[in-house]
């Protein structure tokens, strides 16, 4: 009989909700699983490092890596199974464009540290010890892996062929992209597996908005009560659905509040945080000085609520320092 | 903040200038031999509207220490109203921009009609300056 | 396929030659990517230069080509039909401007060198990534519209017709003939006025070539010369105007008695109505405003009473798509309103009249059938004629409304033919006579006699108020000593104003208005006085500017001569190549670019849930591409690709 | 250079860990460090962030307890702008909290530490999982499990928009209120909750306190800690989740010290170890005198067994029988073996459930009205709340502009940073003799971690949640944990099959 295909499933920096959103497969798990070897899966499997350092080059068709790369463990694992892969795939926001934890990189690594071991208030730390990657203690030598100063996604460190975006992805989404492997019937490399036009596309809400759209002032959710049928757009809270790719079944939309960009932008677009700020700016109706000040100020903290999820692989990709690091 | 580099630091500006207005104006003090700073590369695009921020972002990412916008006059945009778009547009990212560390300087808009030649090269030659004033814009 | 890239680098005599180390910009260029041959000439616009090109687009097959030169301003057109000559698609080139904005503005050779470097390696990397484009022409629409029937409109409309050009004839109100038609006699020739304009009216009425679009008003206009689109809205008039011979029997008929504004309210219309005898096309309209049928009453009696069965109350407003070359606005002027300035006592005192009030008064087909009598029905005695009413003014209009001189003598002489007996007072503070016949005129009138003449000291300096039954006008002279005179009936000369909707109409046709007055700005005030901003539209008579008849109809006729001077039939508008084009797949129907269209290119299909820009409405501005939140909109030419690879060539290393 | 004995990665619990275990010259323990390897600094890259992202923001820290993180995030904004939601918003937070509650214990019992009490510490590896607990307690338990969780997690859907990351907490109340219908159908869930709640106590009773081979761990010194204790209790010092006053006992049950959420800062401190990304907390007041218990010693633990220790009762008359019936039984007050949180745990599920049963029932529940406007200008607001695995607290300090300047984020599990530490160094010591080490002996030093279900995502604000509830499912799909090759035939494997079919239910997507 014909070898099953091999699949391989790894996380990085990432909080487990992506490993959920496969558990979420449920019994199509149970499908995908029975025609298929997960030759490695620590999360769940006992298969360690040395098993997947045995396999051949190119040996597993395919690998799932969530989360964002920001130790060299993580660095180093994610070549060694990209060698091993035939088909690699960043699964969920993380692996896709850095997410969350991509707005690590408006700061320095220091700065994080510092804030973390000796700034906090309840902190008592007066010799200032931070964790060492290395540490002697009466002769017994204890090792933690460092960390970069920048957070990348996962195409920064290897090549990758397909991504399953969101935060976490869907089950739908994972399942089709496993079955595409499986039917061999994948789109063009370096595809997104998800809908091709932004959320606005599939929002229940897309009808309400208005023609043109001018807005006069922004709202902050807790500033202000909404028509729960009207495009938040329009009722002057900020939403990033024209600006972020469909496919997320608009969970956020349904429990009454705004997209915040998890599935990244769409194909053309290789900033979605440049281009949230360029439709941002172009639905404003003031153009007199004050006034326009005051609007664009009305909007809270531009920089983190465009690049919520995608500062790690926007055109910059994180602060410039003057150490040029 | 002068600091030593920036005494033999020549800085890189891109300007984004409209073809009808600004590149016009910009053509005008080459006509006139008013010589000023080399420093500026200049990419033409038919209406400042055009910029958008991407380019901009591209631009300080390429090696640019920093980036003009320049276009019509308001009320003389030759599309009636693309440069009051980069107005909005450019309040915005001057907010974000700040997140990622980049001075408010270095991204200039300004307004220089089709006869402005000496008041392009007064803007350039500020925005040469000022740069010079900030230094590199490391990455 | 790699592209096959040739650099043409012109040294302009010794305007870049000695301005750079032309050798070291040639060797830099030529190791760059794609690059299959870079040389230096002396003058590539020169035809030896373009020869060159075209030789070696040939023998090398050239795929894209880079000129170093001139601005762009001066020889892109040269060089895109040396391309085309040569086979090459024009849009596969890219000028580096290293004249205007490198060799003449760089004083350090190395300097000029390295800029030179840097601007020539963007337009490699640019136009490697430049696709072919077409541009596609459409024939010019040679129809135009004309908006106001008024003298000046229908003087264009009859010059464009007599080209056997369609024209499109756009009023607003029931009939045609604008203000003229209301006036009995006009100046300085004192003919009756009907008999000047009946057969002009007569002529439009019939002109195969002139549709008349009466009741109807312009919407929206999109487009540019020779190729307008204008959305028309034609309100329903209720009867049928092919079969109403405007017998009157249903005004007869007609239970609502209004206000007749035809007549400036001195007297009283029905419902439905003719503005006044002998108004054209003389046929009936109802008033939807005060009809009982629209008040939700049963009434159907001028239907009863139609022996024709014209009347239509099924009639709906029609929105039309009208598709013109050209358009002249003639929408004509109305008058400053009197009671704004209360020491005039208009409104208050009942007989003090404005200008058109006494038109209407001494018309033959007006209120008193021409019986200039007062409200009570009496002759007045003592008659005053008030100059400059809000014009030449310092509280309200600057300018001079040219013709009140003149027709406040037509007043008197109108006076004097009918009540020889009454005597005449002009309130003036300056007498505006210019040109062939005023001062003629002038002096003929006086000679009648009964024209007392008071000299204000200026056009603010008099008051007009009711002491008891008399009508008490005091001023104060020239030589600054108060006056004080009696009248029974005082006529006043209010300013000329562009028509009230004037404002509304600038914004539609995006045409900009001159200032208070209300008039239309003119392109210029000299030399194009009946064009304006905006190509391919005109402005004739009263709406441009304070005028009399005379003048309106040379303006009118001018606007026409225009149009037709430049609008051929069969002549080919190129169109904008450079536009933008969405990309049906990925646009998610945001609506967010469609508002800042400024030539609302921009359009929503709603069923298929994404937008489509017009190619031929499109100027290729850009501003929507870089708007677009999900890249689904590209700007040909200033593609993001495009912009991106010059960004990179002209920053990076060095 | 001594030898040395590392477990990595520690398996069944949230997040990753490491443990190293350092023997003398006579083989015996001589020192354990209980490590963990990362941090994603939230504390630092929330800052600048506005505060009503907050909610959604910070509950990326984990996928294992999201809820948690949104809930004391909401909190901490009513707070901060001085807002209190209207009773219906409250009360629909407190139900999604206690659904959230009741499917993480009884994921932690039958998928995660529980097996080591169901099946037996040293049971081989194959079975100390739901597996070996289905073995033992019957299929038909096991597709009860599986039903309730999801049905369960379907209620915290449908207040929170997904069950995984809620986004419905705003300042001052909910994004969005509930139908009667769907009140109807949480009733029906909830009453089922209850009924499984008592069920799975009975099943403790037989399986664990009915085996005396078992029940003697339950009182095992090896287990054995005298801590303080620390929970969020009502104004009558009963256990809640969601809301109440933070109370100390003393490792003899005196109140220490009950004290609000904003004036964490006088009680509690936390110190760093450079061999580790994990900050640990102490009682500020009594003072850090290393890792060693008794009332001089400033570590105190938090979650089940702590919160019961801490409080007087419970609010709900089936869990305050149960309540008793533990000090009861193990006859003391405070009840100090960690073992006992896996009973306490329990207690907290029937809790929990009764709860829920209360708010379904309220038809206040679905008042249109879930927001109340802030008026006030923001400034610093705190937020607390009882995680599954401890005392949660979000603080936030913001400009006028509620844009956030400052915070600090103690989570669940940090508060037992130390007791860990302590009780694996105590468990390896007892365990580990001459060097002697098997399978069994390691998971007796991994069970003394596992009973306070840590969930180290958390801990560092870093990790990876390790999901013990993908653990199940590869076993449902037929692959062993002692067997390398899942392509070789696995005896359970047809048990499995249909209890992953039931799995798959639990897990559904969430609408």
């Amino acid at each position: 009989m014909t070898e099953k295909p091999k699949i391989a499933l790894y996380w990085c920096s990432s909080c487990g909700g992506c490993e959920e959103s496969v558990v979420d497969l449920a019994e199509d798990l149970l499908t995908v699983a029975a025609a298929v070897d997960i030759v490695f899966w620590p999360v769940a499997l006992d298969f360690k490092y040395k098993d997947v350092v045995a396999l051949k080059d190119g040996e597993i068709t395919a690998t799932l890596i969530n989360g964002a790369i920001r130790t060299d463990e993580q660095e180093h694992m994610a070549k060694i199974l990209r060698k091993k892969s035939r088909l690699l795939f960043a699964h969920g926001s993380c692996a896709h464009l850095g997410g969350v934890v991509g707005l690590a990189n408006f700061y320095e690594r220091e700065d994080l540290l510092n804030r973390l071991y000796q700034e906090v208030p309840t902190i008592n730390n007066p010799q200032a010890i931070l964790p060492q990657p290395e540490t002697i203690e009466s002769g017994k030598n204890l090792q933690l892996p460092d960390f970069h100063d920048t957070v990348k996604a996962l195409d920064q460190v290897v090549e990758v062929d397909y991504t399953i975006p969101g935060c976490p992805p869907t089950p739908e989404l994972i399942k089709e992209a496993v079955m595409m492997v499986l039917e061999d019937r994948l789109p063009p490399r370096g595809s997104v597996l998800a809908e091709k036009k932004a959320l606005c596309d599939t929002c229940p809400r897309r009808d309400s908005k208005p023609e043109p759209l001018r807005i006069k002032e922004f709202k902050r959710v807790y500033e202000a009560e909404w028509d729960p049928t009207k495009c938040f757009l329009a009722e002057g809270i900020i939403c990033l659905g024209p600006a972020t790719r469909g496919g997320c079944n608009a969970r956020c939309i349904n429990a009454n509040m705004p997209c915040r960009g998890c599935f990244g932008p769409t194909d053309n677009v290789r900033d979605q945080g440049a281009k949230s700020s360029s439709f941002v700016a172009s639905i404003i109706d003031v153009t007199d000085k004050e006034a326009l000040e005051k609007i664009v100020d009305s909007i809270p903290d531009p920089g983190g609520l465009f690049y919520r999820y995608g500062l790690a692989s926007s055109i910059l990709k994180r602060k410039m320092t003057r150490d040029g690091s | 903040m002068v600091d030593a580099v920036t005494t033999s630091f020549e800085p890189k500006i891109i300007g984004f200038l409209c073809n009808w207005c600004s590149y016009e104006g910009a053509d005008a003090a080459g006509r006139a031999r008013k010589v000023y700073p080399a420093n500026l590369r200049v990419v033409r695009v038919m209406c400042s509207g055009r910029v958008d921020p991407q380019f901009i972002l591209e631009a300080f990412k390429e090696g640019a220490d920093g980036v003009m916008i320049l276009g019509c006059h308001p009320g003389d945009c030759h599309y009636k109203e693309g440069n009051l778009q980069t107005l909005k547009r450019y309040h915005v990212l001057k907010r974000v921009l700040s997140r990622f560390g980049i001075e408010e300087d270095r991204l200039r808009l300004d307004w220089i009609s089709a006869g402005e030649g000496d008041k392009f090269v007064q803007v350039v030659s500020e925005m040469t300056e000022r740069m010079r004033q900030l230094g590199p814009l490391c990455r | 396929m790699a592209e096959r890239i040739g650099i043409f680098v012109c040294e302009c005599g010794p305007n870049i030659k000695e301005a750079m180390d032309l050798d070291e910009v040639v060797t830099f260029v030529q190791g760059l990517e794609n690059v299959v041959l870079a040389k230096a000439f002396g003058l590539l616009c020169a035809v030896e230069g373009q020869a060159l090109i075209a030789k070696d687009i040939k023998e090398h097959d050239l795929t894209r080509i880079v000129i170093a030169a001139c601005s762009p301003k001066e020889h892109e057109k040269t060089f895109k039909q040396c391309l085309e000559k040569a086979g090459l698609n024009p849009f596969l080139l890219q000028i580096a401007n290293i004249r205007e904005q490198c060799a003449w503005v760089v004083e350090d050779k190395a300097l000029a060198t390295d800029k030179a470097k840097a601007i020539i390696r963007a337009a490699v990397r640019r136009v490697a990534h430049h696709e072919p484009l077409e541009v596609k022409e459409i024939e010019c629409q040679p129809h135009a519209l004309v908006v106001g029937a008024g003298i000046a409109g229908i003087s264009a409309a009859l010059t464009l017709a007599q080209k056997h050009r369609k024209v499109y004839l756009v009023e607003k109100l029931p009939c045609i003939g604008g203000k003229v038609a209301r006036y009995e006699d006009v100046f300085p020739s004192l003919e009756c006025a009907s008999c000047i304009l009946d057969p002009i009216l007569d002529e439009v009425l019939h002109n195969e070539h002139i549709e008349i679009l009466t009741l109807t008003e312009v919407q929206e206009v999109l487009g540019f010369y020779g190729n307008f689109l204008v959305k028309v809205n034609q309100k329903a008039r209720f009867v049928d105007t092919g079969t109403c011979i405007g017998c009157g029997a249903c005004l007869e008929a007609c239970p609502v008695k209004v206000k007749n504004e035809y007549n400036e309210g001195l007297d009283e219309r029905k419902a439905i109505y003719i503005p006044y005898a002998g108004a054209l096309p003389n046929v009936a309209a109802i008033d939807k405003k005060h009809c009982l049928r629209w008040q939700q009453e049963a009434c159907s009696a001028c239907r009863e009473a139609c022996p024709f069965g014209s009347i239509t109350y099924e009639d709906t407003d029609q929105v039309r798509q009208l598709r013109v070359g050209a358009i002249v606005l003639a929408t004509g002027f109305d008058l400053f309103d009197p009671a704004r300035a209360p020491q005039y006592g208009y409104g208050k005192i009942k007989d003090v009249y404005t200008s058109l009030e006494f038109e209407r008064l001494v018309n033959s087909t007006g209120p008193t059938e021409g019986k200039i009598v007062l409200r009570n029905g009496q002759v007045p005695e003592k008659i005053a004629l008030v100059h400059c009413v809000g014009s030449r003014s310092s509280k309200f209009h600057e300018h001079c409304s040219t013709v009140c001189c003149m027709y406040l003598l037509k007043f008197a002489h109108q006076v004097n033919s009918q009540l020889p007996g009454a005597s005449m007072t002009g309130f003036y503070s300056d007498l505006c006579l210019p040109g062939k016949k005023a001062q003629g005129f002038f002096n003929k009138i006086s000679q009648e006699g009964h024209m007392e003449w008071m000299h204000m000291k200026d056009p603010d300096s008099i008051e007009i108020t009711q002491v008891d039954e008399k009508t008490l006008i005091r001023f104060t002279d020239v030589t600054g000593s108060p006056r004080e005179v009696t009248a029974d009936m005082v006529v006043l000369a209010p300013a000329m104003e562009g028509a009230k909707d004037a404002g509304a109409m600038a914004q539609i046709f995006d045409i900009s208005q001159g200032g208070a007055e209300g008039f239309f700005a003119e392109e210029n005030s000299q030399v194009a006085p009946v064009s304006t901003a905006m190509e391919g539209i005109f402005i004739a008579g009263c709406a441009q500017g304070p005028k009399d008849i005379q003048s309106s109809v040379a303006q009118g006729q001018a606007a026409a001569g225009r149009i037709l001077s430049r609008l051929v039939p069969g002549e080919k508008l190129a169109l904008e190549p450079v536009t933008a084009e969405v990309d049906a797949d990925l646009c998610c129907g945001c609506k967010l670019c469609v508002g800042l269209c400024s030539y609302k290119a921009i359009t929503c299909d709603n069923l298929k849930n994404n937008v489509a820009i017009n190619k031929v409405l499109c100027r290729g501005c850009g501003v929507c591409a870089a708007a677009c939140p999900s890249g689904a909109i590209k700007a040909h030419h200033f593609t993001d690709t495009e912009v991106s690879e010059e960004i990179k060539g002209l920053v990076r290393h060095g | 250079m001594s030898k040395r004995i590392t477990i990595d990665p520690i398996t069944r619990l949230e997040g990753h860990g490491k443990i190293e275990i350092f023997l003398d010259d006579q083989k015996d323990v001589e020192r354990v460090y209980f490590q963990v390897p990362e941090l994603r600094g939230f504390e630092k890259f929330c800052e600048g962030r506005a505060a009503e992202e907050m909610p959604t923001l910070t509950q990326k820290i984990c996928g294992v307890c999201p809820t948690a993180h949104h809930t004391a995030s909401s909190k901490a904004l009513d707070d901060l702008f001085g807002v209190e939601p209207p009773p219906a918003a409250k009360k629909l937070r407190e139900l999604m909290y206690n659904a959230f509650m009741f499917e993480d214990h009884l994921l932690h019992f039958f998928f995660l530490g529980g097996p080591d009490l169901i099946v037996g510490p040293t049971a081989p590896r194959a079975k100390r999982n739901i597996l070996g607990v289905v073995d033992k307690v019957g299929i038909e338990m096991g597709k009860k499990v599986v039903d309730i969780r999801k049905r369960v997690r379907g209620v915290n859907a449908l207040i929170g928009g997904s069950a995984l990351y809620p986004v419905c907490g705003l300042p001052g109340g909910v994004s969005k209120a509930m139908t009667e219908e769907e009140r109807t159908q949480v009733r029906v869930v909830t009453r089922d909750a209850v009924e499984f709640a008592k069920l799975t106590l009975d099943l403790f009773d037989d399986i664990v306190l009915n085996h005396k081979g078992l029940a003697n761990w339950l009182t095992s010194d090896v287990f054995c800690h005298k801590t303080y204790y620390m929970g969020l209790v009502d104004d009558h010092n009963r256990v809640n989740f969601y809301d109440g006053k933070i109370r100390v006992v003393d490792p003899n049950g005196e109140e220490f010290v009950k004290f609000e959420a904003r004036d964490y800062l006088e009680h509690l401190e936390e110190r760093v170890e450079p061999w580790s990304y994990q900050k640990i907390l102490y009682l500020k007041n009594v003072g850090w005198k290393g890792f060693i218990d008794g009332p001089d010693s400033g570590v105190y633990r938090v979650a089940p067994l702590a919160r019961l220790n801490a409080s007087e009762g419970m609010a709900t008359p089936l869990a305050q029988a149960e309540y008793e019936n533990m000090f009861h039984t193990l006859a003391e007050k405070p009840v100090h073996n960690t073992l006992a949180y896996h009973w306490a745990r329990l207690i907290e599920v029937l809790y929990a459930a009764e709860r829920m049963d209360e708010l379904a029932a309220d038809e206040e529940l679905t008042s249109p009205r879930v927001r109340n406007l802030p008026h006030q200008t923001p400034k610093e607001g705190v937020g607390v709340c009882e995680a599954p695995r401890g005392t949660l607290f979000h603080h936030y300090k913001t400009d006028e502009k509620a844009i956030v300047e400052r915070l600090n984020l103690l989570v669940a599990t940090q508060n037992n940073a130390a007791a860990i530490c302590m009780s694996i160094d105590k468990a390896a010591r007892a365990a580990i003799k001459g060097g002697a080490v098997s399978d069994g002996k390691l998971n007796v030093v991994e069970m003394a971690f596992r009973a306070y279900d840590p969930c180290l995502a958390c801990a560092t604000h870093c990790l990876p949640g390790k999901r013990p509830t993908v653990v199940m499912s590869m076993i449902g799909v037929g692959i062993d944990n002692d067997v390398k090759d899942p392509r070789s035939p696995d005896t359970s494997g047809r048990g499995t099959h249909s209890l992953f079919g039931l799995n798959r239910k639990m897990l559904r997507k969430e609408r």
